[in-house]
């Protein structure tokens, strides 16, 4: 989230889009209602169906699922061409005004420099026009032909209202309804927030989804406002610090990403991250890239890391590949090129696409090794479930070991919310039976590797040999250490500028400015310092007062970065520095400083007069309404058709079939294969989450079971009629990859949708309900889902494709 | 005084006939004792006769089972001579003169009174009733799968044909105390002729003609063995 | 024998009848009917601070316990509720927050290692340490039969791309911190988590 | 201080009692009220989760009938469930209505005075109804009594169950499980008064916001609820999974229960007082000397007549 969960209490409007914020974070909801009712908020939803959100919305509209570019591109085209957008904001705080490379241009749905032959785009020609300092020439007045104001207003005027329409097949009022309510919010003492989750990630094209609300908030003056933002609700608990701390292939700790094959050299790869500004006298966070590295080398290396060995660089693994994503990994899986496969409480066959790809890629594994506190499926892949999974123990030859870990109510620790809080918790009582913690398991099976390495040696020890490892009991690191840990601490006295000692050896550090490049300091996650200081464990805090009565509590728990509540929240001042409006004030420049209710996005100290952007960590310091060579697809969001659609071509690009679907999509032969057409899968299919359940673990629970104890698809009652499914019927809903049988629950709360002349119907699926646990067995949703991803993320398409119902 | 001289020859009623009685007699009283409770919390204090409220509870229907069992059999033994006469409305006219023991000006009674009758049809009436009432409220039985107003009608019903039966009852109950030797004819089964002469001279006569016409034919037997002096 | 009774006998009956109904109703009086509200299951329970588990509001919850922690008693949780002092939960709790303990006891909670054999179709009971040692042995002999140091064009490259890991979001920083650290020392770049799932 | 004390001085009824309860010191009491505000409830069944959790309720694991109920109905493990509508107003809109369905702690609750068993069900100076499971003979009076068809007999131990509204929480000054889980603020929890004037700012909200039929459902036929709703359509509540439309103690109940009771009891008592007042007055009714002496007059004649006849016989008269 770029604001919090407390904040969307201030907005004026909220729009529940590829989301679910009732049914998926009920209690997170609860300051939607707030905003209703204390800030006369009115709440809009636009989903395929009448979700338990559109239950308490003001205005419900219906849309195709994974349309929504075409809808929030619409609504872009709307904003420019009535010019109902807030034009000081996008002047002075986004790139509208930068001017762009002439190669740049778009055509029949394809960027320039697209290579069809791999599927992939040079992205050379997508930057801006620079001057010879490497700064970006710019035309304030936004007339240009070549700003980016002008190229987007030419890229969205074929986002008509029609267009629009017979895309999503949504109908013409509702969709002028909601882009009106939108447009409200382009008044400075009005926001706008956008609540979204899955529904927006989990599509081809789902970064570029989120790309189009980020756009359409900067045309609105969203950004760093009071109950405003782009704001991903996100899933698991803790999902936001495992992205925090990059246990992702391609990243590290922070935002810090692995350097690839063809960054041999350390200076190269430091340079190519530490970017400096666009435009001139812009802060460009980045540019202190090196110190946020060196810290973490030294945090994981110690002393074995100096400035010799550029701080043991070629120990960092390089990547071959963009990234090894999962369905990368299950496609060589499913080759035979893992041996190896570690599950921590992560549950990949009910989880993963294509379920039958998935069963045969982990019997192909010389070993699984599962760690969670609960029976998975995963870690029963080999036994025979019947029906609902039938394969063969003795022809699958994987070694699995099952490890029992704690639950989080027995292990102390923080978790990272979505407002990107890091909260401290306890333990309450001893795991069961013999059931240790992760870090005590994977130390564990760590301290073995390095031992045979000490003893027998082998491929490339050094970094294992080498890896520091303090802890008081190695065989497992407390919570305390590790979080002491990742703040980050200094090896030896630091000095700022003027020589002015800031920080003693062996202190923690208050936050990341403090961080140098020299070794002197170690720091696991950059983005985390501060929350472990030597005033103790900040995350552990519990003072929920408001004094501002603007819901920041500041005092409770602690949040990244240096507990800043709002992101970019210098954005909620005019250039000025007050602020648009009283009602919506974060942060504003006192004449000497910046101050709030909120720890400024910005250099304390930087006068409005220095005109330095909101956005500091871009390096034109301004939000970016053109990505540069940033996004796989295009700088510019574009509407393409899910992998599986109900429609026989792109409504945008009828005759482009290169530009039918994500152009810059990755997709392996034997998936593409696996593709269903409409012609045998008429109906598009959405899968989600309900509220009673949580994933695959609460069908262990016997209160969630009784709650939610079987397995059902949502129909439409037009299709129903069609097929002649009554209420409680049991079904087959089947896709190329294969079928799942549920009860029918036949609702008014799916319509059928006009889409491109041509009656679409949409079939609903929970994915809840498996073979094991308390309720209902069934079979896992993701037997049907296709294994194709996002082109940036490669997040799984499980939001679109296509089935055929048939009443059993 | 003394009633002695004439014992007791006439059979009024037969072994099973009695045994009947005072079976559905026993059990109707003691579900008019489990079942006030439920009726009034004056008298909730009767379910410690039953071992506590609940098994007062779980007792009261399967007595009530088996009381309308023998009913069946009863109602079939009376009714016969429970049916109406002409004199019985005559005898129910002169209810005044039946209380204030005026019986000489009553008219002939039969076998039974009219009370006697009464008490029969009322019972007729309310035994089958309660019984059906009180299945359709039988926790847990059968009460859960009967429609919540049909179970209202029958609690309601219920316990309006109870108070009917239990007025009949102690009705009937005074009538044996106060009826001198009615008692006794439903514990030993006779009665005096000089009893029954009085309650129920139409009987009288009819029992009195057959033990004539009885001698007699004894006595021709006897005559035709002809024995002379 | 003629049952004869006078009109005195009669009041003796009556007053025998009245004195064994009225001792009934003193001898089988039952007890008084007390009314009593449910024992409140939470005194003297140890309350935990701690945040929900599942999805990523993170609300507050406190989680109740049997038991002082005492060296000789395993403390055993019964009962979770909301936080009222979360700012933003405030103490409420959705469907799976409020059924937490049903997780924390779950029947599927698993207690000890097990392996199941390759080929074999059942669980095994082994201990940590043969767990550990197995698995060890496994990953440095694919490691060091797999590990890349150099790739086609000569480019040190150090990377493992045989064995992966998926690691937990629902797991702790420190967790995810110490899980990162391990992996990568160990040269693993198919590693992934929730986060693009 | 022990609940049992704290309620002792706090009930202000009970069941099957004719005596009045201690009604002194319910002075400084404030009568509690749950409010539960349809139009702001998303169903997520939190509530209906935190009640079982609280009151150690483990219904069934049912089965899925083609909707999003479940448990489908009230069970004695079940004390709360949430009732799903699909409804198109009248402007073709639709609205997922969804109820949360309980005990309504009437004010003058039906279960109460059906109940025949002393101090089963008790009602308190707050205005919890709470039924004292330890009393309940499992007749199911109070079903016959209830006009929401609330409590539910248990098969296990023939006892009636129903929502407490936590009355154990409320007496140790905690909000009823389901109040406090509850993530939309759709049930509130607080004084009567509170309530009420909570229910008719949301009720306020509702009509600004188009809901002009939008009203409090605190029904006067049971002398108003303890929990109360708040309605879109407070026109219409049948349309919430058929919520009665005006409910009052059904007249059969009061019949049978109301005057029926004392009046028919006297009646018993009177008509055995009158058999002995009669029998003390006009005594027995008994067969005299007359009767004897008629008996053995008819015996004599009768025995005459037979001599005769042999004598005749004897002689060969005609």
């Amino acid at each position: 989230m770029t604001n919090h969960w407390v904040d969307i209490r201030n907005a004026d409007l909220i729009i529940g889009m590829g989301g679910n914020p009732a049914e998926a974070h009920p209690v997170g909801f609860r300051w939607v209602m707030e905003a209703r009712e204390h800030n006369d908020a009115r709440l809009v939803v636009v989903d395929p169906r009448f979700t338990r959100t559109a239950a308490v919305a003001d205005y419900f509209a219906e849309i195709r699922t994974g349309t929504d570019i075409a809808f929030l591109g619409g609504l872009i085209h709307y904003l420019i061409e009535s010019g109902r957008f807030q034009r000081d904001y996008v002047l002075a705080y986004t790139d509208a005004s930068l001017l762009v490379a002439d190669e740049f241009g778009f055509e029949d749905g394809l960027f320039n420099g697209y290579d069809a032959d791999n599927g992939e785009y040079e992205m050379e020609g997508w930057q801006y026009q620079y001057d010879e300092d490497g700064h970006a020439l710019r035309d304030e007045t936004l007339q240009h032909p070549r700003c980016v104001f002008q190229l987007m207003r030419q890229h969205y005027s074929r986002y008509t209202l029609d267009v629009v329409s017979s895309v999503c097949g949504t109908p013409r009022e509702k969709i002028q309804h909601v882009w009106d309510m939108a447009a409200e919010t382009a008044a400075p003492d009005k926001t706008m927030t956008f609540l979204y989750a899955l529904g927006w990630t989990q599509h081809s094209i789902g970064s570029q989804i989120i790309r189009t609300a980020a756009i359409v908030q900067l045309l609105l003056g969203n950004m760093g406002m009071r109950g405003g933002g782009v704001n991903a609700l996100r899933g698991h608990s803790n999902i936001q610090g495992l992205t925090d701390l990059g246990l992702l292939s391609d990243q590290l700790p922070g935002y810090l990403t692995l350097p690839d094959d063809d960054e041999q050299d350390y200076e190269d790869f430091i340079l190519e991250r530490a970017r400096p500004p666009l435009v001139p006298e812009e802060i460009s966070y980045w540019r202190y890239y090196e110190r946020f590295h060196v810290s973490l080398m030294k945090a994981w290396y110690g002393d074995a890391a100096t400035e010799a060995n550029n701080w043991c660089y070629d120990w960092l693994p390089k990547m071959g590949e963009d990234l090894y994503d999962i369905l990368h990994t299950f496609e060589r899986m499913h080759q035979g090129e893992i041996n190896g496969y570690l599950c921590q409480g992560f549950n990949p066959l009910a989880a993963f696409p294509h379920k039958a790809k998935v069963t045969e890629a982990l019997s192909r594994l010389k070993f699984l090794v599962v760690i969670d506190p609960l029976r998975t499926e995963t870690a029963e892949f080999w036994m025979n479930h019947g029906e609902y999974h039938d394969v063969d123990p003795a022809a699958i030859d994987t070694e699995v070991f099952r490890l029992p870990t704690t639950s989080f109510a027995e292990e102390d620790g923080t978790i990272v919310n979505s407002s990107r809080w890091l909260q401290w918790f306890w333990q309450a009582a001893p795991p069961p039976g013999e059931a240790k913690p992760d870090t005590a398991i994977l130390a564990g099976i760590f301290l073995r590797m390095q031992r045979l390495y000490q003893e027998e040696g082998g491929a490339f020890p050094d970094p294992i040999l080498n890896l520091h490892w303090p802890y008081r009991r190695p065989e497992e690191p407390s919570p305390e250490e590790l979080a002491r840990e990742y703040n980050g601490w200094a090896l030896e006295d630091v000095f700022d500028e003027d020589r002015n000692l800031v920080v003693r050896a062996g202190e923690q550090i208050e936050d990341f400015g403090f961080l140098r490049a020299d070794g002197s300091t170690a720091c696991g996650c950059w983005i985390f310092a501060g929350c472990w200081t030597e005033g103790g464990n900040q995350m552990a805090r519990r003072d929920n007062s408001d004094p501002y009565g603007s819901g920041q509590t500041l005092g409770w728990a602690w949040s990244w970065p240096a507990n800043r509540r709002i992101l970019y929240n210098r954005a909620s001042a005019r250039p000025d520095g007050t602020p648009w409006a009283a009602n919506k004030a974060v942060v504003w420049w006192d004449g000497e400083r910046w101050v709030g209710n909120d720890v400024p996005d910005f250099p304390e100290d930087s006068p409005p007069e220095a005109t330095q952007g909101p956005f500091i960590m871009n390096q034109t310091g301004r939000g970016q309404l053109f990505a540069r060579d940033r996004m796989k697809e295009g700088p510019f969001p574009e509407h393409y058709e899910p992998f599986e659609t109900p429609i026989a071509s792109n409504p945008l690009h009828p005759d482009n079939p290169l530009a039918k679907h994500n152009p810059g999509a990755r997709i392996f032969p034997q998936d593409r294969e696996n593709l269903g057409t409409f012609e045998e899968f008429p109906h598009a299919a959405t899968s989600y989450r309900l509220t009673e359940h949580f994933h695959y673990w609460t069908m262990h629970n016997r209160l969630n079971a009784i709650a939610q104890p079987e397995k059902f698809v949502e129909i439409g009652e037009s299709l129903a009629q069609e097929l002649g499914i009554a209420k409680g019927d049991r079904v087959r809903v089947s896709s190329k990859r294969g079928h799942i049988d549920a009860v029918a629950v036949v609702t008014k709360r799916i319509r059928p949708l006009q889409v491109a002349g041509k009656t679409v119907h949409q079939v609903g699926i929970p994915l809840h309900w498996g073979f094991l646990g308390e309720t209902k067995k069934a079979h896992l949703t993701n037997t049907l889902t296709p294994s194709v991803g996002d082109a940036n993320t490669q997040t799984p398409e499980y939001k679109s494709f296509l089935v055929r119902v048939d009443k059993l | 005084m003394s009633l002695a001289k004439t014992d007791p020859q006439l059979l009024r009623y037969g072994v099973w006939t009695r045994l009947l009685h005072w079976l559905v007699a026993i059990s109707f009283v003691l579900l008019v004792l489990s079942g006030l409770p439920f009726f009034h919390p004056f008298f909730w204090s009767l379910t410690g006769l039953f071992g506590g409220p609940t098994m007062t509870r779980i007792l009261h229907p399967w007595i009530g089972l088996f009381l309308s069992l023998l009913f069946v059999l009863m109602a079939i033994r009376f009714f016969k001579e429970s049916l109406f006469k002409r004199h019985d409305v005559q005898w129910l006219k002169q209810i005044d003169d039946v209380l204030t023991n005026r019986d000489e000006k009553l008219p002939p009674v039969g076998k039974n009174n009219a009370g006697q009758k009464l008490v029969f049809w009322v019972m007729l009436l309310c035994i089958p009733l309660l019984l059906i009432t009180g299945v359709l409220m039988w926790q847990p039985l059968v009460g859960e799968e009967v429609p919540i107003t049909l179970r209202r009608l029958a609690s309601v019903s219920h316990a309006y044909l109870a108070f009917l039966a239990i007025i009949t009852l102690i009705i009937h109950i005074y009538s044996g105390i106060w009826v001198k030797g009615s008692f006794q004819a439903m514990v030993r089964g006779r009665v005096s002729k000089a009893w029954a002469r009085h309650h129920h001279d139409l009987w009288y006569e009819e029992e009195m003609e057959k033990e004539r016409k009885h001698r007699e034919i004894s006595r021709r037997h006897a005559s035709r063995r002809g024995e002379s002096p | 024998m003629t049952l004869r009774v006078s009109r005195r006998q009669f009041f003796k009956l009556g007053a025998a009848g009245m004195a064994t109904s009225s001792m009934a109703m003193m001898g089988f009086a039952p007890d008084p009917a007390i009314a009593s509200i449910r024992h409140f299951k939470l005194t003297g329970a140890k309350i935990t601070r701690s945040n929900c588990t599942y999805c990523s509001v993170g609300c507050g919850v406190l989680i109740y316990a049997r038991g002082d922690a005492a060296i000789n008693n395993i403390d055993d949780i019964y009962h979770v509720e909301g936080d009222p002092d979360h700012p933003v939960s405030r103490g409420s709790l959705c469907p799976k927050g409020a059924g937490l303990l049903d997780y924390i006891r779950s029947e599927s909670r698993l207690r000890y290692p097990q392996v199941r054999e390759a080929g074999s179709s059942e669980w095994k009971r082994i201990s940590w340490d043969e767990a550990f040692t197995r698995i060890a042995r496994h990953m440095k002999d694919d490691r060091d039969a797999n590990f890349i140091t150099e790739n086609e064009e000569g480019q040190t490259v150090n990377r493992w791309t045989t064995t992966g890991m998926l690691a937990a979001s629902a797991s702790t920083n420190e967790t995810a911190y110490c899980t990162h650290r391990i992996a990568r020392s160990l040269g693993m770049v198919v590693f992934d988590n929730q986060a693009r799932v | 201080m022990r609940g049992e004390q704290v309620n002792l001085q706090n009930i202000i009824a009970r069941s099957a009692t004719t005596v009045p309860s201690p009604q002194e010191r319910t002075g400084g009491i404030d009568p509690v009220t749950k409010l539960i505000d349809v139009s702001r409830c998303i169903g997520c069944k939190a509530c209906q989760v935190a009640c079982a959790e609280w009151n150690d309720l483990r219904d069934e694991v049912g089965n899925n009938v083609g909707e999003y109920d479940n448990p489908l109905d009230l069970t004695p493990n079940t004390w709360q469930v949430m009732r799903f509508d699909e409804y198109e107003n009248e402007q073709g809109n639709l609205e997922w209505l969804i109820r949360k369905d309980n005990c309504m702690h009437c004010a003058d609750p039906g279960c109460l005075e059906a109940c025949p068993a002393p101090g089963a069900i008790v009602q308190y100076a707050n205005g919890i109804v709470d039924f004292n499971s330890e009393h309940c003979i499992g007749c199911g009076y109070c079903v016959t009594g209830c006009p929401f068809d609330v409590p539910r007999i248990s098969e296990v131990d023939g006892k009636s169950y129903k929502c407490t509204l936590c009355s154990d929480r409320v007496f140790h000054g905690l909000e009823p499980a389901c109040v406090k889980s509850c993530p939309t603020g759709s049930i509130m929890f607080g004084t009567r008064d509170d309530m009420l004037d909570l229910a008719e700012t949301r009720t306020n909200f509702l009509k600004r916001r188009g809901f002009d039929n939008a009203g409090v459902y605190n029904p006067e036929g049971v002398d108003g609820t303890h929990v109360i709703y708040v309605l879109q359509h407070a026109d219409k509540p049948g349309i919430y999974s058929a919520l009665p439309e005006n409910p009052s103690i059904s007249p059969m109940v009061s019949a049978w229960k109301g005057v029926t009771k004392p009046l028919a009891s006297a009646a018993i008592g009177l008509a055995a007082l009158t058999g002995f007042l009669h029998y003390a007055t006009a005594g027995p009714k008994e067969h005299g000397e007359d009767d004897e002496q008629a008996v053995r007059d008819d015996e004599a004649r009768q025995r005459e007549r037979e001599a005769r006849e042999e004598r005749d016989e004897r002689e060969g008269r005609p």
